[in-house]
């Protein structure tokens, strides 16, 4: 039996600051188990602990970065996959990953997202999709789907979402993969897999915000969206990203959907420096 | 949808597999883990924590299956897996 | 080229391949950043050199990640840098105030053109200079110098990136689109390890070591990523320890040792020149591009038997405050000729208490004041 | 000058800051009173600690902050230990027994109603702040129950009106085992 | 409701929705935003109020899209407005800088929690204060209104359309925390059309019409999109018929334009209050929140016989130069408390002229000044 | 013999600020061939006029507001999407058509871009891709081909760009064209087209940067740039997306790639108006 | 790859079908309209305009197809076509 | 204190600014005087009036603008206009007669060269600037010719110095139709 799985708990004590518990997530909230999942996956993964970096923006996703025992970084609203990109430049060693959520990785951060997927940047972005920005209380997000009643959206959302593994794709991520907080052993395996893929790796979590989204949406208890997770979703792993979106009560795909190579830009950067370095004319 | 893992032939288990304890500190009574336990270990508990959350409660200890399912699901860190090692042995793989 | 990379001996090269060489002379390597005109020449001089001595250049997708881009770089322990002009110092100015709150050492230019809003692209401007004090939201202190020449902003760099390590503060470097296009010769200098300042690291094993813990130079030594502290850094109101704290109480201890690590150095922050302040009795006050024409202008107004002096603001943040103060006890009247609509006049006016008149030379921009503007002013002032 | 000062404390997500904003309106609106509600709550959409403080005056409100309340209603430990433990004896102190756990008894006069049992007792929790309103007016007098009914329409949902008056009645007409009514 | 979509009558509502409905009443009819506490339900009022009377709401991907989609509008002639906080409003700054060059009535709302960065978000702050005044790139003046309670957001916020119509400027509701979540009584009035400003359109046939030319006013008249007049406008500095001119005397006579729009209508945008200064030897100077504190620790003060005064500012910006000028010839302290760390301070110094002391009160926020904090400031200065 | 054709030249005194002439554009840019399309577009579309605004952001391409005798907009680098949307939003009588660079549109403006094409607002784009920054000089911008040389990648360019229809495609666009600056029947028609389709339409134009791009990149005249569009390009209306992205010497895949139908911003916030003024019990 | 259009049966006219006109002023010499006028109506000259380009110049008017391309293709705005209306009604359809 | 003012006015992309950094770089690096250069431009990447300005002198350089130009090289008909027409006597003026139409002859002494039909003839219309230098060493004494050279080779591509050196040449010898050298 792995270690992983047999020790649990002390896994976690390995990993999260435990000082720090009790969290702030709401009862049933979807980001404890998503974070669970990840600190079994960089255990799996064999990685040095010592050599990641966690980088969130704001939201409620985004205080992953408080909760992991490793060096991590708090930034701004939407910021995070600049900042990441900072870090790994200036250190290549290191393996950083971006947890953060919806609103802060797609809204106000989705052109940081879809530059980070276009360069490869060795990175994993692992984004917590609750359909809305929990942390201000609930307002529409760009992955809300089209109709959903949010604080914001008082007579249904009239904007129609993101595909984010569809926009992913476009931008030139090479690992795509979405999975919902009740496929926790598929979601721990998949961040082990990005974890160790070079280039830029997404991760998508559909996950339940009971407090605000599911309040305004028949899923008052988190209870209530994973069972309606049971009932939709569809495990399709190689689905073309273009098939994937969500709609309101439509069916949920989930599955790894892209996993290629590409060049990292790690990769080409070292090129241009053996260029640079040789000795010209002038 | 098959969400969680056997991860032995339970049945030539004469003890559980497994440990479950749930922090009532910690376990804000969402249900997660008595909803999804493969085995029906778990249950919500009609006491209420101090901060008023409805606790959830081992039912049946023997059934454990060791899946590892309620403690990867707890939102809170606040379900704790005990191996019982010695249950394990005596499983001949 | 010396073998750290830094260039050696005598240039002809205008103000931003100073500024871009003074980066390197530092240590600097890693810069990200954005083109935008009149700065644009920095990032690409960067762009050529950096590789070639193992650094990373990176061009952004826009400002506010370029500037996120240095913040992560320098949390990774290497010197960083970005440069840009107003439109795109404008954008920067949320993540200025990270930089500012999670004490991240690193450089950001701005060669000044003038605006508001585009404005006049290629031509100059001293208008950001205000803004360089309070264009993030929130209270904070920062440190912005004004070089005068290419020679200047080999120097002055040099001497960003050190007080940048050391107060683990972003030093702002607020040059102007003349001095960063017009060239001169540059002489760089041997550098050795004791011309510059590296930040303080933890002495201290990880368990113990808490972020933002400072003793009384109330800065607290810096853990980079990747060396086993695993520490903790937010944005948020923190503790010691790095982590939210969401108090009023919490929240006057970090702000006040935020501000304090600036303001109690300031005399080891401020730098500025004087010319003929002894027996002064107007003295003229300026920065940048503008202390050239000034000091000129005093010049002449000298050799017409004005008692004229200059003061060279070189820190324009923390403002020479003591200075200003103890020169408007003797003056009778500073000029302050800017090329902007008057911004560093009212901390002169400010600090001088009405002991000293203060008079404002404004300038609208896209051009820089003439010495005979300053001159006329002399002279008003002196009859 | 008439002035009455009440706090509400508990964790987010119990319906406090409505609570406030019912008494405020109650008072300012349909009692012809001035009111000001302030109220501070953490990050947390849900269980932080959250509190509602409102000044009822019958002159306009200038320093909107209270320094002396009178009266101080407690929905969890943390806000007892915090604000009630310590309540000098002119307060009125009411508490949710089910909530709060009380070693030794404060010196201030205190009444507890196990609102969020009797809540969840009607199978609705969310109106427990409901049922603790209906006893604050039951037990004070700083707005009228008529004003406060008013107040109650005002911020629930439509159709949900009958079965909160029933919860208002529930706790209007609850005897508290402590030292009761006078 | 009238028929004009705004409310009538009592209500018991926090200063965020006060504000929506304040612009409302204003004629605003489109509003852009991005979610950010604790200026997030000023958006959801309007997300619920405009769809029925023919306004529109939209969320946008962040704060910049909010401030630039908000002066689209406003050039589709229609009243437009965006709310934010801290951070919001620093990525807002670029833009808040387009629309002063523009000309572009509109109205931008902050409410001020404590930063730097992201700070304390849920808790009050007064520190954007000098970012109002200088927190975009180039010379240029601004109106900022500062509000002190729920009411006052309301009649500020139709004020603030007023003069941004008026003057064509973007003017800027500095509220805070408390003010914005603190609930009480609000008196909408019936609104009439003389209670409203609309901006100058042009008198002139398409042909003659020049965007940017001016009349003593120094205001132009402004056309908008789709109805003929085939103008153009540009961030660029321009001549007055908003072609780019790229020379140093195309930017001073716009900028000069632009500053003195503002300027030399001092008088008539500037607001205050005073309460028992004129017998005043010690004058507390505050706004927002603290006002309130602050009036209240006057009176207390009287009440033990004390000489003091009190000043609200309720025009931030410009700054209320010529009374605070009067008041320090006649006291003899200027006591400023403020949620920052001393931002109006500095302008109550620098045109008290050393005439009267400046004694600043500062906080570091997330919490208000105790009236005892600001009665033992009061007694100290008098003893 | 239509109109527009047997006329150019005063189609050209009717939609250009001649007074504005000669404009700031080098020789041989491909800007003003671009711009002349739109001119004629315009016409062809029948549309009022008047009734058209054009938004431009900042860059050689964003020029074009300053030259059309049309209400027009030179906003700030990166912004021209979200002012057009806020004009669009405030008055839907107006037609929006936003003209800019590559560098504006998908370096800085990357966000704004996805989002209106996510929304599917009713706006026509028109970028000009020159493959990098003209005006501040030519630096890389995110569609310069890996590896070509610029002022910033003096090494050759280590970051992959983005294939900009796929990255519409994926974000919601409903009309997406590319063309090059030789294609001018098409590219007139392209655009005329896209004025008259509701919600989101994009066209992108290959045009030549000489002064810059093309001193660097072996092109240092526009006709070096036109005669390689002619040998590389290979026009396939409907070609998917995936398969249309640039490489340094590659094929040019130009022609209309997307046309379809989704409903629009504007019909969606139709619906809420009306379920807004529907008067409900409270 | 088809960049022009055939307006007509060229060949029925005996006239040429547009006069091409290119503004000495305008004409920064970039050689489109030269290179890609499908009849070789137009060449560079030798000429230097004021400001030192190479100017457009016609070559053989004559066989001007009236296409447009020349006028579309100038990026200065430089090129007028004036249609000739008396030969295209000598043109039938 | 010995102090010469060159000022070099056309359009962009005639390569004004390199001329400056040429005639700059050689009198501060190879003839240890002190230079400062300073430039103006318009948003045109090509074709705006654009305009270097050399202050050379055995002093460091204090206020960095021309006030009274000794030498003033005109190549465009716009800077001429500009520049040109009205410049003094001791002006030492130098034009481009390719791009350059002079209706009165101006107050200065005037020299000319077709600097950039020379380049065009020699195949490389992008040395007119370099065959200009080389006019302007031969007719002015503000820096010597090998410093000139010297700087020349640093700013050019590598591999095309002897063509550029022959532009050089070309322009030294050139023999101006004008009040030639004296
Ligand atoms: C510049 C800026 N704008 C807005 C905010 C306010 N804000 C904080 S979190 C958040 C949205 C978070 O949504 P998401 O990323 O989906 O996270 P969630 O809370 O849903 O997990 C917003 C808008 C901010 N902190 N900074
Ligand atoms: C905020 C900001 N950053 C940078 C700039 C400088 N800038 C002006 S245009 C431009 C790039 C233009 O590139 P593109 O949009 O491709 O237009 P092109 O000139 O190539 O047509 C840049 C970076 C600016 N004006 N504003
Ligand atoms: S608001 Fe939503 S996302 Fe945030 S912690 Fe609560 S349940 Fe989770
Ligand atoms: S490990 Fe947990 S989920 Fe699995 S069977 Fe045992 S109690 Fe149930
Ligand atoms: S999953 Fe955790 S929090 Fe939820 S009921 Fe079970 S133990 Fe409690
Ligand atoms: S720099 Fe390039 S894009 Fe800009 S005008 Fe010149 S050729 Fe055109
Ligand atoms: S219209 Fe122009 S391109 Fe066409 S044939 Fe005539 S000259 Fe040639
Ligand atoms: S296309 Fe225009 S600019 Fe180019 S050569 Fe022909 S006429 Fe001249
Ligand atoms: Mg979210
Ligand atoms: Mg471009």
């Amino acid at each position: 039996m792995p270690d992983h799985e047999a020790d649990g708990h002390s896994l976690i004590a390995k990993y999260l600051r435990q000082d720090r518990l009790p969290h702030i997530w709401c009862p049933a909230c979807g980001i404890g188990p998503a974070l669970n999942c990840f600190l079994r996956a960089i255990d799996k993964s064999g990685l040095d602990p010592d050599k990641i970096s966690v980088v969130s923006g704001i939201g409620c996703s985004g205080r992953v970065a408080g909760y992991v025992k490793l060096d991590s970084f708090h930034t701004t609203h939407g910021r995070a996959i600049p900042f990441a990109t900072g870090l790994k430049l200036a250190n290549p060693e290191l393996k950083v990953v971006v947890f953060s959520g919806d609103g802060d990785l797609a809204a106000i951060g989705g052109n940081h997202l879809i530059h980070a997927a276009r360069r490869n940047i060795d990175m994993t972005v692992i984004c917590i999709n609750n359909f809305n920005y929990g942390m201000t209380g609930g307002q529409v997000g760009p992955t809300a789907p089209y109709d959903v009643r949010t604080s914001t959206t008082p007579y249904g959302n009239f904007e129609p979402p993101f595909n984010l593994p569809l926009l992913l794709y476009a931008s030139g991520a090479t690992y795509i993969a979405r999975w919902t907080v009740l496929h926790l052993h598929q979601l721990e395996g998949t961040i082990t897999e990005a974890l160790l893929k070079p280039g830029f790796s997404f991760v998508e979590v559909i996950s339940p915000c009971p407090a605000v989204y599911g309040r305004m949406n028949k899923e008052p208890e988190g209870l209530d969206s994973l069972k309606s997770y049971e009932k939709r979703s569809i495990i399709k792993n190689g689905a073309d990203p273009k098939e994937v979106d969500i709609t309101q009560n439509g069916p949920i795909i989930v599955g790894k959907f892209i996993d290629v190579d590409r060049p990292t830009l790690h990769g080409s950067l070292g090129v241009v420096a053996e260029r640079a370095r040789k000795p010209t004319k002038k | 949808m098959k969400l969680w893992r056997t991860p032995f032939d339970h049945n030539h288990s004469a003890e559980p597999l497994a440990y479950v304890f749930i922090d009532r500190e910690r376990c804000k009574g969402c249900g997660f883990c008595a909803e999804y336990c493969p085995r029906d270990v778990l249950k919500m508990g009609s006491e209420l924590s101090s901060k008023g959350y409805q606790l959830a409660v081992v039912k049946d200890g023997s059934k454990c299956l060791a899946c590892g399912f309620c403690e990867l699901i707890c939102p809170e860190f606040a379900v704790k897996l005990t191996i019982n090692n010695k249950a394990h042995s005596e499983i001949k793989p | 080229m010396t073998e750290n990379g830094h260039l050696l001996g005598e240039f002809f090269i205008n103000g931003d391949v100073a500024c871009a060489e003074g980066a390197i002379s530092a240590g600097c390597r890693f810069f990200a950043g954005y083109p935008i005109t009149p700065a644009t020449e920095i990032a690409e001089r960067m762009s050529r050199r950096l590789p070639a001595i193992g650094g990373t250049y990176i061009q952004m997708e826009d400002e506010i990640a370029s500037m996120n881009a240095i913040l992560g770089a320098s949390w990774a322990g290497v010197k960083s840098m970005t440069s840009t002009s107003g439109p795109g110092f404008s954008l920067m100015m949320e993540n200025i105030g990270l930089g500012v709150m999670l004490e991240t050492p690193c450089v950001v230019v701005n060669i000044q053109r003038a605006g508001p809003s585009t404005g006049l692209p290629t031509l100059v401007g001293q208008q950001d200079i205000m803004q360089a004090r309070w264009g993030s939201h929130g209270s904070y202190e920062i440190i912005a110098l004004s070089p005068d020449s290419p020679q200047h902003m080999f120097d002055l760099t040099v001497k960003a990136f050190n007080l940048s390590e050391k107060y683990r503060v972003p030093v702002l470097m607020m040059s102007d689109e003349v001095v960063g296009h017009m060239s001169e010769k540059v002489v760089i200098p041997q550098i050795s390890a004791a011309d510059l300042i590296y930040r303080k690291m933890p002495q201290i094993g990880a368990g113990a070591y808490h972020p933002y813990k400072a003793d009384e130079s109330l800065v607290p030594p810096m853990a980079i990523a990747g060396q086993g502290y695993r520490f903790h850094v937010t944005g948020l109101t923190h503790d010691e320890r790095g982590y939210p704290a969401m108090t009023a109480a919490a929240q006057d201890k970090l702000v006040t040792r935020l501000i304090d690590k600036i303001r109690l150095h300031a005399d080891d922050i401020i730098m500025y020149d004087e010319y003929m302040t002894d027996d002064a009795d107007i003295v003229v006050c300026a920065y940048g591009i503008t202390s050239r024409i000034a000091r000129y202008a005093v010049k002449l107004a000298r050799q017409k038997g004005i008692k004229a002096g200059f003061l060279q603001l070189i820190t324009l943040w923390p403002f020479a405050e003591k200075r200003v103060r103890e020169l408007a006890s003797q003056v009778k009247t500073f000029i302050v000729p800017e090329i902007n609509r008057g911004q560093i006049v009212y901390e002169v006016e400010r600090c001088s208490c009405g002991k000293a008149r203060s008079v404002s030379l404004p300038h609208s921009g896209g051009d820089v004041h003439r010495p005979e503007t300053i001159l006329a002013a002399i002279k008003e002032c002196h009859a | 000058m008439k002035k009455a000062e009440i706090r509400l404390a508990g964790f987010g997500g119990q319906g406090i800051v409505l609570l406030g904003n019912i008494i405020g309106k109650a008072a300012s609106i349909y009692n012809n009173s001035y009111a000001a509600l302030t109220q501070s709550y953490g990050p947390e959409s849900r269980g932080g600690s959250c509190r509602a403080e409102v000044i009822i005056s019958d002159s306009p409100v200038e320093y909107p902050y209270i320094t002396d309340p009178g009266v101080v209603v407690i929905l969890s430990q943390e806000a007892y230990n915090e604000f009630g433990a310590g309540a000098k004896d002119h307060v009125l102190l009411i508490v949710d027994s089910e909530l709060v756990k009380i070693d030794n008894p404060p010196a201030a006069r205190m009444l507890s109603i196990p609102a969020s049992r009797l809540a969840q007792e009607m199978g609705k929790p969310v109106v427990a702040n409901i049922i603790m309103l209906g006893f604050l007016a039951a037990n004070s007098d700083v707005v009228s129950r008529e004003a406060l009914e008013k107040a109650v329409k005002d911020f629930i949902p439509a159709g949900t009106e009958s079965f909160n008056m029933k919860a208002f009645e529930l706790g209007y007409s609850y005897s508290s085992p402590d030292k009761g009514p006078a």
